[in-house]
């Protein structure tokens, strides 16, 4: 438990630093995880090189998805589009540094499938799990 | 209602292999409080499916050797211990995947054969999403109508409501007949006789009452009632439907294959009788078999008896929670509901409680629990679940009241 | 195609426990020549299942305690064995109860979507019942067409009424890739790469050919794959649907409920990504379970070797089976088919057959064999069928040939 | 074995009694059994006072549909019609003199559940097992 639940998850569960809604933003997306109703939306800005300037996140959820939703975006700042494309799920699982079953893997990867999803420029029907496998 | 013999939990459990499971790397003893999303299984049942696997299993229905013969009487069999359980005849009862087929069957075959645009189906807001996304679908293919009876301020099935409803001459009422969110038991016989008197008919979805009531269809005046082995101690893969005769006689068949026909010809087929005509391809012949062993196993204990325990163990869990700062329960006063406690803790998202308690061995649901809508009308997203069976304990509500004073310490 | 290790069927026999079964009174030794109706189950299948019970059982995809993240993995972990086995991606592999149920899904969510009144559906005259009243059914509710694929007077599926056919540019080609009853094989890949040639969708009825052949849905360019758990020596209860993702992601859902949903509002829903849209309420848990150790199990032993031995069975059959006089094998010659023997024999009954082998412990089946249509194009009411699987061998095959003497001598 | 193929079983199959079909005739009945597509039809004569005076089957099928069609044909004769209907599963069980699994049992029940049917005047639709158990 005390491996799951490092403070810093707790910590940016209840102070995040990145919660917010970005206006105006050149990427939105929201999303929401099927099992448990969380809901998560990024907003992004890039500069002329696509690179991110600003980036944040709102929603609700546990520790989990919202802890993982603060460190993803704090993790893009300076990053380009592409970079951003690139990201994984090892890249959360590392942000987080704890181990996750398949249920709570999809709280936390929730964030990082609607950051693609909104990176890629797709719609609400393309989006799916294999952008974060 | 008292039952004749009170439950021997410490000696049940014994039959429960699962119960001694061990949690974590600290060696957490389970306790296991999530039978409302399945519940576990006596070896009775998991020995039932293992011998037949390694005595009789061959196909059933079409055979006449030796193991073909046992297969088909085992399965028969499997079908009149599930029947007996509900006071339902054999051939009313037609073996399903779970309770969603079995309301899927009823949307397909019997809805689209008898109703129009424009037709009013009645369901309510407490609806597991099983028995109400098959109604959406009908909606938006067929046009009929849907109106939801609510639910009182105190969590029950508004009846006022529900006969002002009426007035509109439904052709369907599909209501549970115990919330798997709230726990309220519904007042189905009262439902179904006022149904009657308009005409409509109706669909009991059972995938939580028949594993921990005594449900009996011909008391009920049930027109079909659906439920999942899973969640009565059997087997995952296996429901059923049951309908009165007449109705599933004049019903066409859902899906075609073998078993359903009495004759196929190149261009046209004739369908085989009730219930066969509704069990396409082979069935679940196993988890049939497990079905029978686990209706049985209930039956044996008495359904009376276990109603009475978890009566019990609702009013402990429910006081003991109560008294906890910052919980809320959501759902009615333990007299109306079975042994289900929903709660949602301040400041903390049910997955992490569930996953603080889980550290401990206690297994709990958190979400919305397949019933959205139903959170959506009380103003939450999700709730921690903790639900009741025959086999647990009230030393297993005072572990959860434990382990939910740590999550407040945790989050504190 | 020689495979690289030639099966050792006394070595492997001993993994299936059934096969040590005696039957009556007279204590035979149980001789199992009934796999095409369904296969037996290896201990590795049995146990996977009966630990799951003993040790992981949750219900899946919303639990966050450690049974429910168990039981989720390995659900799908059994998605996976299944997947790799014919090569797809698990995203491709729809749990469905059976064989029949992936032929209706098919029915009812993509041809019920993409079919008008008049448009061709090319199926062939060796078709399963499971492959036949789905689309009869659809014939009748939307005025499809049917059109059927003779045999030829070898058995063989006729690839020039075929190219005929295809110039009515059906929209849909459905065939059995292994008749149940003949045997015959039929050349999959030419038949789907001439239906893509006219546009048509293709769905191959695997059930007979993934238990008994290396299947590679890329290599076939299938569309849609349609097979069981139980004929593979998987457990009863599951099956798969193979479909090509953009097919699947097109097509609207098949049953609603539980799990194949994303978001539930009262009168609305939006549905879940593939597979998960298409597996409503609470699926074959354990029998998922099942299904992936026995493809795991199939492909460890290697599908080429399974098919190679088979092939060696299938000759000795036919050679010894033909010498009987009187007796008469319906189905094409050994090169052409898998190691399925139905036969007539001049004025006795098949279960007059069936029933005095099985006094020897012989266990064959006899009737139509959910393919009727074919019995009366081949002008026969029914045949008695020997099949025969991994787990066979040539002295079974002797006992065979030895008990159908005495049948005519009882019959004489 | 020497059980199930009694000598009057095998006997009957081959050299039938009463097969045959009646014109004119009071009752007609014919059905299948979906398991093997074995075949029964019966024809028979009844006097004033609902008295079977003739019957007949044909069809097609294994020694055990038709043995025992035949049996059960020479049983009803001068029974009235409401002895007929109210023959039992274990008549003809008694008639055959063996013991049968479920599904043998349908075929030594075929011709019993086409007599009541006729018996009874049931349509197509109507006939189900529940007439012979
Ligand atoms: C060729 C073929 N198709 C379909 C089926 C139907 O399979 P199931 O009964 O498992 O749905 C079978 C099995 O009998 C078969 O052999
Ligand atoms: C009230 C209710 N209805 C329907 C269902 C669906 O059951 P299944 O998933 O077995 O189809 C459930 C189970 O979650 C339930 O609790």
């Amino acid at each position: 438990m005390d491996d799951l639940y490092r403070e810093v998850i707790i910590e940016r569960y209840k102070t995040p630093h990145y919660r917010g809604h970005l206006d105006p933003h050149d990427i939105f997306f929201e999303d929401d995880n099927p099992v448990c109703g969380d809901h998560i939306e990024i907003t992004v800005q890039t500069d002329e090189t696509d690179v991110v300037k600003a980036a944040a996140f709102d929603g609700h959820g546990c520790s989990i998805s919202q802890a993982s939703a603060d460190l993803l975006i704090e993790s893009i700042h300076g990053k380009t589009l592409d970079e951003v494309k690139s990201l994984t799920k090892d890249d959360v699982i590392e942000l987080l540094g704890i181990d996750l079953g398949p249920v709570r893997l999809k709280c936390a990867l929730l964030s990082l499938k609607v950051l693609k999803a909104g990176a890629y420029g797709l719609g609400t029907e393309e989006v799916s799990d294999a952008l974060v496998e | 209602m008292k039952p004749k013999t009170p439950l021997n939990v410490d000696l049940l459990r014994a039959d429960f292999p699962i119960l001694t499971r061990e949690i974590g790397s600290a060696n957490k003893k389970l306790i296991y409080l999530d039978s409302t999303a399945t519940a576990q299984k006596p070896t009775d049942v998991i020995d039932a499916m293992n011998d037949f696997y390694r005595l009789n299993n061959a196909n059933i229905h079409r055979g006449v050797h030796t193991l073909a013969e046992e297969s088909t009487a085992m399965y028969e069999s499997g079908r009149e211990q599930v029947a007996a359980l509900i006071n339902a005849s054999p051939r009313e009862v037609i073996f399903t995947r779970n309770t969603t087929e079995s309301i899927n069957l009823v949307a397909y075959s019997w809805a689209r054969t008898n109703l129009q645009a424009g037709d009013l189906i009645i369901l309510t807001e407490m609806e597991h999403h099983s028995n109400l996304v098959p109604w959406q679908m009908l909606e938006a293919e067929r046009g009929v109508r849907l109106e939801f009876v609510p639910i009182t301020n105190d969590y029950l099935f508004d009846m006022d409501a529900y006969r002002e409803l009426l007035k509109q001459e439904p052709k369907l009422v599909s209501f549970t007949q115990m919330s798997n969110v709230l726990g309220t038991i519904t007042p189905a016989k009262e439902i179904i006789r006022l149904a009657h008197e308009v005409g409509a008919i109706t669909l009991v979805d059972a995938a939580q009452s028949v594993p921990h009531l005594p449900v009996d269809v011909r008391d009920l005046d049930a027109d079909f009632m659906a439920f999942s082995a899973h969640k009565m101690v059997g087997p995952s893969g296996i429901g059923a439907l049951y309908g009165k005769l007449d109705l599933l006689n004049a019903m066409p068949p859902f899906m075609g294959g073998g078993d359903m026909i009495k004759t196929v010809h190149l261009r046209s087929f004739a369908t085989n009788e009730v219930p066969y005509k509704f069990e396409a391809g082979t069935p679940a012949i196993a988890e049939a078999i497990g079905f029978g062993a686990a209706a049985a196993y209930l039956q044996n204990i008495g359904m009376d008896a276990i109603a009475a325990h978890e009566q019990e163990m609702s009013e402990y869990v429910l006081e003991h929670l109560e008294e906890i700062p910052g919980i809320t329960v959501i759902g009615p006063s333990a007299a109306h509901k079975g042994a289900v406690a929903s709660f949602v803790m301040d400041g903390v998202h049910p997955h992490d409680v569930a996953q603080i308690l889980d550290a401990d061995g206690i297994a709990v649901r958190a979400g919305h629990h397949c019933a959205q809508p139903l959170h959506e009308k009380c103003g939450i997203q999700s709730t921690t679940r903790a639900s009741f069976y025959l086999y647990n304990t009230k030393e297993e509500v005072d572990a959860l009241v434990e382990g939910i004073y740590k999550v407040k310490k945790i989050f504190g």
